[in-house]
């Protein structure tokens, strides 16, 4: 083995706060040799942000590099001044962040973001740097880049963004290139775009890369090497296929197996006979009027922008299964959901529940309101930090009035923690002293406590860890075994949706592609649009 | 654009006739204006005679209209204590104002954008908590208050500044300034100083606020990522973004600058459209006030529809939406 | 991703037990407070002007509002100095014959209630204006925000002198004196309204949007439960920074309007009035007039200034 | 630019062209002239400063006694109802018309035209005709002796100039009709108008061709609003202006003991009072509210011996006042040393009488003052209102500007308030006509507590016509007893005025607060 690139040791970070001090990275060891892919991987709270960030020097206060070293090409840079740090940065080590949409700065166009990194770093006039950019931003994929070098950061798509960012990484030729989480913000389809891109623009430079992500199957998919890390220390370091076939240590071992796979196929319960399928969507279509002000009117004669974000879609849910909705950003999924349970109005179509238009005044909505009840997917955002976790269940209670006695509710209330695994006392307390995963407990919690037969979750585990995702999924599947409940499962994580549904829809711009029992749309697609989504997952399964 | 400066404009029309509205009120309301016109030894046919004159006896829609029509041609009668036309009036006095208004503005835009811009950069620095306490110490300070002590100290103690008026004025035909003359300048020195500071203050704290929020911005970090100099990134990336949110307060701020002024012209007896005002508000000078708040309410609305056009100008994402369209 | 570590703070106080006590001391409020000694300052001179004010008529050695105890022959005396009648007075007196110091406590008390009721009444019409534009959006919205807009881009002084004018002409005279106060306060509170529709619009859109809100409307709970039970508790760090700050601003405004003249009765003085006064001995070296209630006026302005800046840090997560 | 280097050259020349022993005086004052038309307003500030560009027929000296100017002599005809006057020959307008008797003519009509301010003045004018080029007759309605005291502000225009610029009609407050001369003016005067910034800055030049024999040896006159006191001062402090008329009297004594200032200190012809709401409905004001507690005389009386007019002269006034009995100054006549004396204060008398008229406990009622008029007019009605306090009256301070305060007294909105009383013609009958008559008509329009007397009305009445000079003085003398018996107002103080002027120039305070630059001094 050549010698390091890049070598750390013992580094640590830590954070004076004012409970004490955290520490974020604790003694950190690794190489990265020159050409290498590295893949960092760990849940949120692991520390590979914050190794990374130090790396490349960019730790806000009031963190700070306690101990360690960071050798580059054997010198150490963890203490350099910020002037030959600047010098460093994107000469010699590049780096790319989670979001596209913020990393670029709004008000230049990005041939002037390009050409201020190129002759920042390397010695050239206008004209050369501004021909290099061109270069870079065609290589990185971007179509006509001679003609879109003049444009503006909110004219380009997120992917088309990440591409920018990576060309902007590269501009200088550095050494090594940190991504942060290049991929997590954008869809499966455009997330093995951009890895491909970074993989070959890298390999062609004989560039590094260290990729940081909690996603193993983007590892799997991409990296050589990979070490896993858990709170702030390296749990494991190894060879991309050693670590995911034959990972040694416990912790990685119940990381791996708490992934799940879109080739899993789970073992189902028996989903009980009945004459009518519980939940019937029947041609639902929503059309969004992008308003225009009494004046453009005038101006413009009477013609108002429609978008039409459901299209006429139709499926139905048996009693006590679950049905999986899967699909990109933008595909009319969560709109879907909203019309079901009653805050977004259909444009046409009817959702009936168990024969009853939902939306139909009187009967209808009352039968809703009592029988149709939601998880969302922020925990953060679904539960009012103002109340006590005891209120927040007890507000379905209250509002539907099926309960007034104040020991009756505190009794269901505690009944309800009890089955999400909380503990009763958590009533009294507040949503910001849970962490997401027993958040998203709370949330279906509230949920149940009208006693519903029928929940739509939307994207329930796509903030959570995959440790915290595979609790709470068994959580919802334990509480569907007792209580009966049908779900319908929205989510962009088709490996999810794998394990959880009966049945499943895809949704492509509105338009429902493909519709039928999970094991069929997963084996065999028959939507091109379905094969391409299913191709596209980085999967630990496809390990080397 | 067309189509955005036309909405802007028609935008900018029904502000002008709310506050038409009020103006109007005024005349209906405050007070009988035929009782002020005339004096106790009118005779009872006198009034009667007055009110059809004045066309009070018409319906009150018909008064409104016919006094937004006398205001877009520039007239809105004749003062009751000067017994001049309020147009007239107002414009002799507006170059004070405007000269008043713009040096304030001037001081409190370089030193607010400045020292905003510099405290945002060291955060911590000590030199930061004293600016930043000061500009609280301005905040809470009334303008009459830092007024009477200036020229307590500048003009009585120290006998450097004048206490009041202008100074020497030189007449350009249409316009008076005070500051050809050396008397004309050092009289606006005190009365400048004392209207910025507010204005100054507030600019500073919301530059530094702006700055630190787009320092945080993850294209700030990423410009760091990409080794730009500190220079560049402070006032090439931090300084333009910040001046975004900023150019629309900012701008509005000034432009009430001109209102603000009232305080400041009654201590420095400053012969501006502001003093003007509360020698009316005192004589309740209907037409007077009328005309100054509906004058203020035309500053308000160019000053506006100049912040939105500059906006346009500066934020791309406005810009080149309207031409081409999106993606 | 940003660098702070997530969820620490969270899980550092999740292992906490409960109980709100503990809460509170442990809140992060309460510990910014602790480690800023410029907010501590300016709690103790609030709270000792406020308390003074409250307190005014047992600490004061006179009463300057009953005009039956005043003794014309006691003006002018000069701070720590008996007068001829043998009275003493420790900040001196006015022209009246007036103890500054009582002046000073009583006139506080005046400024304090204006600027209080004002303050509230800004709050309690801002509140409700934001809450009704964030939540109806459309129409409602844009009327609102844009009458908001206008009242913001002008001086609040000169929309209050405007109010004032207004009330003098439609008030009979033999009732302006008693209502006086009323008229003060309407006016300061009609002018401020406006920072706390927008505020309160802002976060009301913001909140409304948010997953909780969504979840109630799926139960059916009705519009105004979710105003008033979900959106508005949300809605209240903003608005008390802001009803902080704009306290400072209405007595501030009440000084400015009381300077002009058309403020409360120059019976009953409140700090402003005093400056009034004062202000007319300036130049004859009666200093002491003018000077006390002018400290004690930016003191209290600078000390509520002082807490509401911290305030807005404190409860501003991302400046800490 | 262009255009402003030939202003400033032009503005050079002139410059130049003035005399050597130029002395340019700067004068501050709190307020501006109303209006440049001289019959549409009568008001002191407007006709102090009309009188530098304007002249009179008759004037008034500093001593208060009556002075030719435009007219010569002055006497009543053959017909006692016709008052004769010889105009002085030789002088010309300021637009080198001359001065004859046509222009007395037309500026007496105007003056009591309809629309003109100053009518009330020339009420009992009949007709006024030119007799020759300088002699012109005043025929009266009745005999009236006291005639000339009312035309020492009744200015003389011009007829050709004031018809070629369509002047002729007055301007009225309020009118909506532009006037050519509330902003130009062509006098007789001593000076010219040279610029004229309402409510800031206005330059007058000395007229040369004036008929004084005597130059003024003030050539030039920037007259400067400067509305705040401590401003005014500050200003001559720091040598900003060189004449302040309107000192505050806290600022006196340290004016007086800065060094190159001189304050001159001198009584106003003014008196300031207290007046009550007469009649038996209650006071809209107070808590007793079956009766009006003023329309019982101990009540009055009580009030009367509550206030302490030494103190407020000591403390308020800083010792610049002269305190009275009676609502006349002593220029008046009809004014006695007799009837000036004021009782000392007696606190327990005035309780008792409160008491014995059935208010043992006091009453409550609403005070109002100007506090922009007078001389400490709001410090004056504060210290009243401790006063009334001791007695255990309760008054409440409604404090308002001048212009404010003014309507309340004409239409008679008020149940007990503050007033100065000017009297420009130096004759009682000018403070009875106003303050005490009934209020009806051209009378007791300054009456609007209501009182009621017709024997006095009567008497008052007869005093415009009386020609017996020792027959009037006896009425006059048997109205102010009654009107002292009756209390019918509460006397404070003289007005004292104190004039600053930068060390060097000299002016006598004027009664009437009118100062003229012309007689300025220097040493």
């Amino acid at each position: 083995m050549a010698a390091p690139l890049l070598s750390i040791r013992d580094l640590t970070v830590e954070f004076h706060l004012r409970r004490g001090i955290f520490t974020a990275v604790d003694g950190v060891s690794f190489d990265i040799a020159p050409g290498e892919i590295l893949g960092v991987v760990g849940e949120s709270g692991a520390g590979k942000s914050m190794t990374g960030s130090a790396i490349i020097g960019l730790i806000d206060r009031p963190g700070r590099i306690s101990r360690g070293e960071i050798l580059f090409q054997g010198k150490p840079i963890q203490n350099l001044p910020v002037e030959e740090m600047n010098r460093l940065r994107g000469k010699k080590i590049g780096m790319v962040f989670q979001d596209p949409l913020t990393s670029l700065n709004p008000l230049y166009t990005i041939g002037h973001q390009l050409v201020e990194t190129i002759r920042r770093h390397l010695p050239m006039t206008q004209e050369q740097a501004r021909e290099r950019a061109i270069a870079l931003l065609g290589e990185a994929g971007i179509p006509s880049p001679a003609e879109r070098i003049d444009s503006y950061p909110h004219q380009f798509s997120g992917g088309m963004r990440q591409r920018v960012v990576i060309s902007l990484a590269l501009a200088a030729e550095p050494d090594l290139i940190i991504a942060d989480e290049p991929t997590s913000a954008l869809d499966v389809s455009v997330q093995a775009q951009i890895i491909k891109v970074l993989k070959r623009l890298c390999e062609s430079r004989g560039a590094a890369v260290m990729l940081i992500t909690h996603d193993m199957g983007v590892i799997a998919e991409t990296a050589n090497r990979m070490i896993v890390m858990n709170r702030g220390k390296i749990v494991e370091t190894g060879s991309v296929g050693d670590v995911i076939k034959r990972p040694r240590e416990d912790y990685t071992q119940r990381l791996i197996k708490a992934i799940p796979s879109i080739r899993d196929e789970t073992i189902r319960h028996a989903v009980p006979a009945a004459d009518r399928p519980l939940v019937e969507v029947d041609k639902l279509t929503c059309d969004f009027m992008l308003s225009k002000s009494t004046l453009d009117r005038l101006l413009g004669g009477a013609r108002s922008k429609t978008i039409r974000a459901v299209n006429e879609v139709s499926f139905s849910i048996p009693k006590g299964s679950t049905y999986g909705l899967v699909g990109e950003s933008g595909s009319g999924k969560s709109t879907c959901a909203r019309m079901m349970v009653g805050l977004i109005r259909p444009t046409g179509g009817r959702v009936l529940l168990d024969g009853d238009d939902v939306w139909a005044p009187g009967a209808g909505s009352q039968k809703r309101r009592r029988r149709v009840q939601m998880i969302f997917q922020d925990p953060y955002a679904s539960l009012n930090p103002r109340w006590m976790v005891g209120d927040i269940i007890a507000e379905p209670i209250r509002a539907l009035k099926l309960a007034s006695n104040r020991a009756e509710i505190e009794d269901r209330v505690a009944d309800l923690l009890e089955r999400v695994r909380l503990d009763p006392a958590s009533m009294k307390k507040f949503p910001h002293e849970f962490s997401g995963g027993q958040r998203q407990r709370i949330a279906i919690a509230r949920a149940l406590s009208s006693q519903p037969e029928f929940i739509v979750c939307d994207e329930p585990t796509s903030a959570l860890d995959v440790s915290v995702q595979a609790q709470v999924l068994e959580l919802m599947r334990k509480l569907q075994d007792e209580y009966g409940l049908t779900y319908l499962l929205i989510s962009h994580n088709l490996a999810v949706v794998r394990q959880m549904a009966d049945n499943v829809g895809v949704l492509h711009g509105g338009v429902l592609v493909e519709n039928g029992p999970v094991d069929q749309i997963f084996d065999d697609p028959q939507a091109s649009y379905t094969r391409m989504l299913l191709d596209a997952v980085p999967d630990i399964s496809r390990v080397n | 654009m067309l189509a955005f400066i036309l909405r802007r404009l028609l935008q900018s029309v029904v502000v002008m006739l709310f506050v038409a509205l009020i103006a109007f009120s005024m005349f209906r309301f405050v007070g009988d204006p035929v009782a002020s016109m005339l004096g106790q030894e009118s005779r009872l046919e006198d009034h009667e005679l007055l009110r059809e004159q004045l066309g009070l006896n018409d319906p009150v829609f018909l008064q409104f209209a016919r006094f937004i029509g006398n205001a877009v041609q520039g007239q809105f009668g004749i003062s009751y204590r000067l017994q001049t036309p309020v147009t007239e009036l107002i414009f002799s006095r507006l170059p004070a104002t405007i000269e008043l208004a713009f040096a304030s503005a001037l001081i409190a835009l370089v030193f607010g954008v400045g020292l905003g811009v510099y405290t945002a950069l060291r955060p911590r620095a000590w030199s930061t908590s004293i600016i930043m306490s000061a500009s609280l110490i301005g905040v809470s300070l009334p303008t009459f208050l830092i007024g009477i002590g200036l020229i307590y100290i500048f003009a009585v103690e120290l006998k450097m500044l004048p206490s009041f008026g202008r100074g020497e004025t030189v007449n350009l035909g249409w316009w008076t300034t005070g500051l050809l003359t050396t008397s004309g300048l050092r009289s606006l020195i005190l009365p400048a100083i004392t209207l910025s500071l507010f204005q100054l203050t507030l600019i500073m704290r919301l530059v530094r606020a702006e700055m630190l929020e787009v320092l945080r911005q993850d294209y700030i970090r990423f410009a760091r990522a990409r080794g730009l100099s500190q220079r560049t990134i402070n006032f090439g990336h931090a300084l333009k973004n910040t001046l975004v949110p900023v150019i629309t307060i900012t701008g509005l701020q000034l432009g009430s600058v001109i209102a603000f002024a009232i305080i400041t012209e009654t201590v420095f007896q400053w012969p501006g459209v502001g003093s003007l005002f509360v020698n009316s508000v005192q004589v309740v000078d209907v037409p007077v006030m009328a005309a100054y708040l509906l004058f203020v309410a035309l500053v308000f609305v160019v000053i506006n529809l100049i912040v939105d056009i500059l906006y346009y100008v500066v934020d791309p994402r406005l810009r080149v939406d309207a031409r081409a369209g999106g993606k | 991703m940003s660098t702070t570590p997530p969820e620490s703070a969270a899980q550092i106080a999740a292992s906490t037990p409960p109980g709100w006590f503990r809460r509170a001391a442990q809140s992060d409020i309460l510990y910014s407070f602790r480690r800023s000694p410029i907010a501590m300052v300016a709690a103790f001179v609030t709270a000792v002007l406020v308390l003074a004010a409250v307190f005014a008529p047992f600490i004061a050695p006179y009463n300057p509002f009953d005009p039956s105890s005043l003794n014309l022959m006691d003006g002018f005396t000069p701070p720590m100095s008996s007068s001829f009648a043998g009275n003493y007075f420790l900040l001196g007196s006015d022209n009246q014959g007036r103890d500054v110091l009582s002046t000073i406590l009583y006139g506080s008390r005046v400024s304090l209630f204006v600027g209080i009721s004002a303050t509230l009444f800004a709050l309690t019409l801002g509140t409700a204006l934001g809450l009704a534009a964030g939540y109806a959006g459309g129409r409602i919205d844009s009327v609102i925000m844009r009458i908001a807009d206008i009242q913001l881009s002008f001086p609040a002084i000169l929309i209050a002198l405007l109010i004032f004018g207004i009330a003098r002409g439609i008030i009979p005279p033999s009732r302006q004196e008693g209502m006086a106060i009323a008229v003060l306060i309407l006016a300061i509170g009609l002018s401020n309204w406006a920072q706390f529709a927008r505020t309160v619009r802002g976060a009301t859109m913001v909140e409304r949007q948010k997953d909780y809100v969504s979840a109630a409307r799926i139960m059916g709970v009705g519009r105004f439960t979710i105003l008033f039970r979900h959106v508005l508790p949300n809605t209240l760090g903003p608005v008390l920074v802001i009803a902080t700050i704009g306290l400072a601003l209405a007595i501030i405004e009440e000084a400015t309007l009381s300077f002009l003249g058309v403020g409360v009765p120059p019976t009953q003085p409140s700090l402003g009035t005093l400056i009034r006064i004062g202000q007319q001995f300036l130049f004859s070296g009666e200093w002491w007039i003018l000077f006390f209630p002018a400290v004690t006026l930016i003191a209290l302005a600078l000390a509520v200034n002082l807490l509401g800046d911290w305030l807005r840090d404190a409860l501003n997560p991302r400046l800490r | 630019m262009k255009k402003l280097l030939l202003t400033a050259s032009v503005a050079a020349l002139v410059a130049g062209a003035l005399p050597a022993s130029a002395e340019t005086v700067r004068w501050a004052r709190v307020s501006d002239a109303l209006t440049l038309d001289p019959h549409s307003q009568n008001q002191g500030i407007t006709h102090n400063f009309a009188h530098h560009i304007y002249e009179t027929l008759v004037d008034r000296d500093v001593a208060g006694t009556l002075i030719p100017r435009l007219a010569t002599e002055w006497a009543l005809g053959d017909d006692p109802t016709v008052w004769v006057f010889k105009l002085r020959q030789g002088v010309k307008f300021h637009d080198g018309a001359d001065f004859t008797a046509e222009d007395v003519v037309f500026s007496l009509d105007r003056a009591r035209s309809d629309k003109s301010n100053m009518r009330q003045l020339h009420a009992s004018v009949e007709s006024v005709t030119a007799v020759d080029d300088y002699t012109v007759h005043v025929k009266m309605t009745g005999p009236s002796p006291l005639y000339p005291n009312n035309l020492t502000n009744t200015f003389i225009m011009d007829k050709t100039w004031t018809e070629a610029n369509n002047a002729v009609t007055v301007q009225e407050a309020g009118s909506q009709d532009d006037n050519y001369a509330v902003r130009n003016t062509n006098g007789t005067g001593p000076y010219k108008l040279v610029s004229r910034e309402v409510d800031v800055k206005s330059v007058l030049e000395l007229n040369e061709a004036h008929w004084a024999e005597t130059k003024p040896f003030v050539t030039k006159i920037e007259y400067t609003v400067i509305s705040d006191a401590a401003t005014r001062v500050s200003a001559l402090l720091s040598g900003e202006v060189d004449f302040v008329q309107d000192v505050p009297v806290q600022d006196i004594e340290r004016l007086s003991s800065s060094d190159g200032v001189t304050v001159t200190t001198g009584p106003e012809n003014r008196v300031i009072y207290f007046g009550y709401k007469f009649g038996d409905a209650p006071l809209k004001s107070s808590n007793v509210t079956d009766k009006n507690p003023f329309n019982d005389p101990k009540v009055r009386e009580a009030m009367a011996l509550s206030i302490d007019r030494d103190a407020i002269k000591q403390v308020v006034m800083r010792g610049y006042s002269i305190p009275t009995g009676v609502a006349t100054p002593p220029f008046v006549n009809g004014w006695t040393a007799e009837l000036d004396k004021y009782p000392a204060p007696d606190i327990a008398k005035a309780k008792a009488l409160l008491a014995e008229a059935g208010y043992p406990d006091g009453f409550t009622v609403t005070l109002d003052t100007p506090n922009n008029r007078y001389v400490n007019d709001e410090a004056i009605s504060t210290a009243v209102v401790g006063m009334l306090g001791q007695a255990g009256i309760k008054v409440t301070l409604a404090s308002r500007p001048i212009a404010q305060h003014s309507p309340l007294i004409q239409n008679a909105e008020t149940d007990f308030y503050l007033l100065g009383w000017g009297v420009p013609t130096f004759d009682s009958a000018y403070i009875f006509n106003d303050l005490i008559h009934t209020k009806s008509g051209h009378y007791g329009a300054y009456n609007p507590g209501g009182y009621t007397n017709p024997d006095l009305d009567a008497k008052i009445q007869s005093l415009g016509t009386e020609v017996d000079v020792a027959k009037r003085d006896a009425t006059i003398a048997e109205i102010w007893a009654v009107v002292q018996a009756d209390r019918v107002l509460l006397p404070v103080h003289n007005q004292v005025l104190a004039y600053a002027t930068k060390k060097g120039f000299n002016i006598a305070v004027h009664p009437e607060n009118q100062p003229r630059i012309y007689e300025m001094t220097k040493d």
